[in-house]
């Protein structure tokens, strides 16, 4: 099973690679290697956050403190030294997650500090690695990287960018993956649901939140070394601004939390709204968006589009391909605007009541549960 | 094989245990009784770590496990039940199970055979039929034999149940009793904590009763269920 | 698991399609307009100095479109917005040449946008005329063109042109007090950089001989002034350096007034002009740097009277304060990068970036804040366009150097004063 | 010394500032279980408000009272409608209350364009103005937050320890199923701890006005100073509140008269931390245990 996985992201991983190569055959603008870097890292940062708090349930607000972390070690070498920056990725994740096991091993040990005391906790963390990065590091002068030397083989600038973020994006969604399917993943479950019995059950609680914490905070300064590249020029304001941390929160949310899968799925739709929407045409739309996004999604569909998809895959995916139909006969313009607007069609879709498709459109199409269980029977007989 | 040495536990001022000295031996099942605060769920909570004593010491096989985390004594072969069920509201009955059957004392074996193991306590338990359910979809008695199947998939050799029949109908303390026999001859030893007098005195073969943080009495059944200081604690001073 | 490997087959096909989709190639928009990119910070903490900029390109292309465009082709302008955050700005600039394929660049607003940015421009050899970059020692591309035009050593010459005002009075300060924002730039002017020689506010200073008192840096986002008010007061230089940009000097001078405080003499790197004025009384007699006032000689400059009124009626079209409406130092820049980028492509009758960069760095271009030449010994800067400005009877007035001084003024200060 | 004492003063002043920033939040944690970050939109859209009243007719800024009071109970109650009917509370408030608030700052921003705002001093001379105690100065708008911060906290403090409202208010804290059982109307008691919400906002938005340059995300500078100030001081703990905020602002200005102001976000927040270890009941403990 897990070698079956493991080579199924070789294949993906390699067949992604392979990507850019295909820029004159396929004739899309090499922006799409840009826009799909921040996809990846996005995918990155949002993955690593959910090992932590979408397995565990313990809901870090910190989580730009240990990108930042990431960001501040690859600048600082490779603007002081003569460190290639690809060495400094490494060192980059085990720094970020020294600092995430220190803050684990006094705050895992206080029964008191779950909830939004913990968030909160995280959040100061931030504030403090930020305070402190500022009066020791950065100074206020920023850091400028400029163009750093990396070695031929991974092509261009944004076709290295693209391939390391794919390779980090990857790393980090098997590293999500093998935890979802691995005891690890089983008691960080069991902890999400309840921690005291989950201890009494034999599951080492301490142990596996401060594994889970080091994954996720590895990840993040990993995604966050390679990011400072991408940056180029690296202050502090810029680094540890508030919207880090949110949007690693909102793109697992839409994602939906308990798969692994579910963050990756918020940050490629999260990415793409904001880049469909980038345009100062569109601003009030994209923040009011953002916001009443936000909103919707913890209303009416709390558990994460992929486990809405999961529920109503055959309804939703029917009536989704429907308005990318539509989309490609009657709509020009950027694509990615397209694209977004179909997500928003979609995810308005799957937040429609169950008892709407259960009424209406279940007469039509049969739900995913009726195929399952046609299928089942089959089987049986 | 346990001994509980002047277990002594205050919160802020309160002294809930004042000095408990208690010895369980294999085999047996003992009855901890006692009114309302007098002291057995803290009790429950020192001997499988939850909570760590103020003083006095508690040995398991032979070893001093007051404060030790309590993953490692349920380890060493504890674990326990809750008197209001708790299940992992986001699983289904069987992955409840397996998380305790991946952690236990059988920790080591694989996620196949945690499942398959999962599956056979929940036959020894008759929820099989509900394994795939989400645990929002059982009833108090089914989540109470849930509790069950998760503390005995950790393969523990002594089992605390902490009143597994509360809240129950008389039909359906009569399966648990079955069930809490059938558990004891498969070879483990328990300490039950119950207020149903009739039900414990026909289940221990010994009976510890606890009157505000301290043992009052000790014995068979019969013999300690007459002792004046027990008939006191219970009714009060004046019927002793 | 059947059913499941099914599940997620059916799912990942959904992904791959909508995948495939998003990079299917923009369907190309063949038209007559010249189309230039860039982004502005419209949104975050940079954003209210990059809505002036925002308001002055928008009248800049309205006019040009007007009296006929470029090349006898009109001009559209791509804003994005990039949230006052480097790594969008980088991105965007990505899309404007790859995707959107813009023909013509025109940089962000904010030092650390165009720092990135600017990485982007290079990658593609796109002409970069930009308005408001103070790190001048990290720019080593070939086609940048700086309107913000400071000259290369700025944390010397900038420096040198205050205190020469300072000097040229008479009475100059034996102290000074060097408060300063954390920001990139302010600090640069304020202690210099590890890359070219020594210099910066102190530094300069203490060449003349003049005693540093006081140095004080403090971080954006600051909400209380009193106690670096109360430093300074207990200093109390004979002139005040303040490396401030946005609101800072409003709040540094009015915590200082409520100390009953009155510097002898004070100095603000870049303030919004607008609430410093509404101090009134209190910040009569405030220094600052300009390239550019509302009147002569600067209105002799090329287009500067026309830029006045067209900015004066889009600003108070865009509901902006009314102390926004006046022109300064940050609308012209924006103007003079506009003006540059026109001259380019007029001048090499093309479209094509290695010929509008040659032409650029050959010719160098008139605007509104006078001659921009382009030194690629000097990172496309050359000489120091900084002039210096003091609030005098409530307005601000350019008085030194003499030759761009406003009429009849004169840089008013006395170390000695009470 | 001087320079010790003047900075004590200011750094005591502001934490009023704080303090009343900080008795809206931590009611609404303490009491509705709500962490609502809309709250910082509310007080910044109450000094927008305040702004463009002052400047339209040219009258004292908190005249504007008059005005924003009435409107900010009714806002801020609909506001606590919606996070009663949706029963929106705990982390997921924390959530909801963020899309609220990019929403309230992209209107803030469409109205007021994103440039600085500032009250003319002639409209408010006082803004510059202090008290005297010898050689040292109290400015008059920070010793006004500071009296209103005392009197706002200690009424709040006195309505919820001594009448009957308050302390079923209290109740509903603590227990929300065992207050209802008493006859507590807990939907109706909300809406009104709302409505005061509002009325919070709206006094503090007008000392806002008149303090500091307005911009549309001003609100960011004080997000993390007022989560350290709510949490020091103790959840639902209005006088808490303000004691922690005094602290609170005593630190940062002694910081940054002493060591430098880069420092004093590493002081606040290093604080917050040590009482999130230590003492996460806050300085002062809770309301709902006091």
């Amino acid at each position: 099973m897990k070698w079956r996985a493991l080579l199924g992201f070789i294949i993906v991983g390699l067949v992604l690679a392979y990507f850019p190569e295909l820029r004159d055959m396929l004739g899309y603008p090499r922006y799409v290697l840009t826009f799909m870097y921040f996809a990846f890292f996005w995918t990155s940062l949002a993955t690593s956050w959910n090992i932590l708090t979408g397995y565990s349930g313990y809901f870090s607000f910190g989580h730009g403190a240990f990108y930042g972390v990431g960001v501040y070690t690859t600048a600082a070498i490779v603007t002081k030294t003569e460190l290639p920056f690809l060495l400094t990725l490494p060192l980059a994740g085990v720094l970020a997650s020294l600092l995430g096991l220190t803050v684990g091993f006094v705050v895992f040990r206080l029964p008191q500090l779950r909830g939004e005391l913990f968030a909160l906790l995280t959040l100061a963390v931030e504030f403090v690695v930020a305070a402190i990065l500022f009066n020791l590091v950065d100074g206020g002068y920023g850091l400028s990287i400029g163009r750093v030397p990396y070695p031929d083989f991974l092509g261009d600038f944004s076709e290295m960018m693209f391939r390391l973020g794919l390779l980090i994006a990857l790393l980090t969604v098997f590293a999500a993956y093998l935890v979802h399917h691995s005891r690890l993943g089983r008691g960080l479950f069991a902890i999400h649901d309840d921690e005291a019995v989950a201890e009494g059950l034999g599951v080492p609680t301490f142990r596996y939140k401060m594994m889970a914490l080091g994954l996720s905070t590895f990840f993040a300064g990993l995604a966050g070394g390679l990011h400072a590249v991408q940056l180029s020029y690296v202050d502090i304001g810029g680094v540890f601004k508030l919207t880090v941390p949110l949007f690693v929160i909102l793109m697992s949310l839409l994602g939906g939390r308990r798969h692994w899968l579910g963050p990756l799925i918020g940050a490629v739709i999260i990415h793409t709204f904001n880049d469909a929407f980038s345009d100062t045409r569109f601003q009030l739309l994209n923040d009011v968006a953002t916001g009443g996004l936000l909103i919707a999604i913890i209303l009416f569909m709390p558990e994460g589009i992929y486990e809405r998809l999961r529920q109503r895959l055959i309804p939703a995916a029917t009536l989704a391909l429907l308005v990318v139909v539509i989309q490609a006969l009657a709509i020009g313009g950027r694509i990615t605007v397209q694209f977004a607007v179909m997500l928003l069609f979609v995810i308005a879709l799957l937040m429609i009541p169950q008892r709407f498709y259960d009424t209406v459109i279940g007469r039509f199409v049969p739900s995913f549960e009726s195929v399952k269980a046609k299928i089942r029977s089959g089987a049986e007989e | 094989m346990l001994t509980c040495h002047n277990v002594i536990k205050d919160f802020g001022g309160v002294r809930a245990l004042a000095g408990v000295t208690i010895t369980v031996h294999e085999g047996e099942i003992v009855g901890l009784v006692g009114p309302n605060g007098s002291g057995k769920s803290t009790l429950i909570n020192n001997i499988t770590g939850l909570t760590v004593p103020t003083a006095g010491g508690i040995q398991f096989l032979g070893q001093e496990i007051a404060g030790n985390p309590p993953h490692r004594i349920n380890h060493m072969g504890i674990a326990r039940t809750y008197q209001i069920p708790r299940p992992f509201s986001t699983m289904t009955v069987r992955e409840n199970v397996e998380i305790s059957a991946l952690f236990g004392m059988t920790q080591g074996i694989s996620q196949k055979e945690a499942k398959q193991q999962a599956i056979e306590w929940l036959d020894f338990t008759g929820l099989s039929s509900y394994a795939n359910l989400p645990v929002t979809k059982l009833n108090l008695h089914q989540r109470k034999f849930l509790e069950l199947s998760r503390a005995l998939a950790t393969k523990p050799s002594l089992l605390l149940l902490d009143e597994v029949m509360a809240g129950l109908n008389p039909s359906e303390i009569d399966e648990s009793v079955k069930m809490i026999r059938k558990v004891h001859s498969s070879g483990v030893t328990i300490v039950i904590v119950e207020h149903l007098m009739r039900v414990v005195t026909s289940l221990s073969t010994r009976m510890v009763v606890l009157d505000q943080g301290r043992v009052i009495a000790e014995g068979l059944p019969e013999t300690v269920m007459k002792d004046p200081l027990v008939v006191g604690a219970y009714l009060g001073k004046d019927y002793a | 698991m059947q059913v499941n490997n099914m599940k997620v087959k059916v799912f990942s096909l959904i992904l791959v399609l909508l995948l495939l989709l998003s990079v299917m190639p923009a369907m190309a928009q063949e038209g007559d307009p010249i189309v230039v990119g860039g982004t502005l910070s419209l949104t975050g903490f940079l954003s209210p100095t990059a809505t002036l900029h925002h308001v002055a390109g928008q009248a800049f292309v309205a006019n040009l479109n007007e009296n006929g465009g470029l090349l006898g082709r009109p001009v559209e302008w791509i804003v994005l917005d990039d949230e006052s955050s480097a790594d969008n700005a980088a991105a965007l600039y990505e899309r404007l040449i790859t995707e959107d394929e813009v023909d013509l660049l025109m940089g962000p607003y904010g030092t650390g946008n165009i720092t990135a940015a600017m990485n982007v421009a290079a990658r593609y050899g796109m002409v970069f005329p930009h308005h408001t970059a103070s790190l001048t020692y990290v720019y080593d591309y070939e086609y940048h063109f700086p309107a913000w035009h400071i000259g290369l050593n700025t944390h010397i010459t900038t420096n040198n042109i205050l205190y020469d005002a300072l000097e040229s009075t008479g009475t100059p300060p034996g102290t000074i007090a060097i408060v300063t924002n954390q920001f990139p730039g302010a600090m640069n002017l304020a202690f210099g950089n590890d890359v070219l020689e020594p210099g910066g506010a102190a530094h300069m200073a203490e060449e003349r001989g003049w005693e540093v008192v006081l140095e004080v840096e403090f971080p954006s986002g600051t909400t209380d002034y009193g106690p670096i008010a109360a430093q300074v007061r207990d200093a109390d230089p004979d002139f005040l350096w303040v490396g401030s940009l946005g609101a800072d000097g409003v709040n540094l001078i009015e915590a200082m007034e409520a100390l009953d405080y009155h510097p002898r003499g004070q100095f603000y790197l870049w303030p919004t002009p607008g609430p410093l004025l509404d101090l009134g009384e209190v910040a009569e007699g405030a220094f600052s740097v300009t390239l550019f006032e509302e009147h002569e000689p600067f209105l002799s400059n090329i287009g500067a009277i026309d830029m006045v009124e067209l900015y004066h009626a889009a600003a108070e079209e865009a509901g902006l304060p009314p102390s926004s409406q006046i022109v300064d130092v940050q609308v012209a820049a924006s103007w003079s990068a506009w003006q540059t980028l026109v001259a380019g492509v007029e001048g090499a009758g093309s479209l094509d970036q290695d010929e509008i960069g040659q032409w650029l760095l050959e010719n160098g271009v008139d605007t509104v804040i006078g001659h921009l030449a382009f030194d690629p010994e000097q990172n496309n800067f050359s000489e120091d366009l900084t002039r210096i400005k003091q609030i005098q009877d409530g307005k601000w007035v350019v008085v030194w150097p003499a030759e761009f001084a406003a009429p009849d003024a004169v840089p008013i200060y006395s170390a000695d004063a009470e | 010394m001087q320079l010790f004492i003047q900075s004590l003063l200011s750094g005591i002043l502001i934490g009023g500032l704080y303090g009343i920033i900080a008795v809206g939040m931590t009611l609404n944690w303490g009491i509705m279980r709500v962490i609502n970050l809309a709250h910082f939109s509310l007080t910044f859209l109450a000094a927008y408000i305040t702004y463009q009243f002052s400047t339209v007719t040219g009258a004292d800024p908190f005249l504007s009272l008059f005005i924003t009071l009435p409107l900010f109970f009714v806002i801020g109650l609909v506001m606590q409608w919606f996070f009663e009917t949706f029963q929106i509370e705990g982390f997921v408030s924390l959530l909801v209350t963020f899309g609220l608030f990019a929403i309230f700052e992209s209107i803030m921003r469409e109205i007021w364009t994103a440039d600085l705002r500032t009250l003319p001093l002639d409209i408010v001379p006082y803004r510059v103005e202090s008290f005297w105690i010898g050689p040292y100065a109290l400015r008059k708008p920070q010793v006004g937050v500071f009296v209103a911060a005392i009197i706002v906290s200690a009424a709040t403090w006195v309505f919820l320890n001594r009448t009957y409202i308050g302390k079923a208010l209290r109740a509903i804290s603590q227990d929300r199923v065992v207050a209802g059982a008493f006859g507590v109307n807990h939907r109706q008691l909300a809406l009104l701890l709302g409505g005061m919400m509002g009325v919070y906002a709206a006094i503090a938005g007008a000392f806002i006005a008149v303090l500091f340059v307005l911009r549309p995300d001003g609100t960011v500078d004080f997000i993390g100073v007022i989560f350290a100030v709510v949490m020091l001081g103790g959840l639902g703990n209005t006088v808490g509140a303000f004691g922690a905020g005094v602290i609170i602002g005593v630190a940062q200005s002694l910081t940054s008269a002493t060591i430098g102001p880069g420092f004093s976000p590493l002081v606040t927040f290093s604080l917050l931390i040590l009482v999130l270890l230590f003492k996460p009941e806050g300085l002062f403990g809770r309301s709902a245990t006091s």
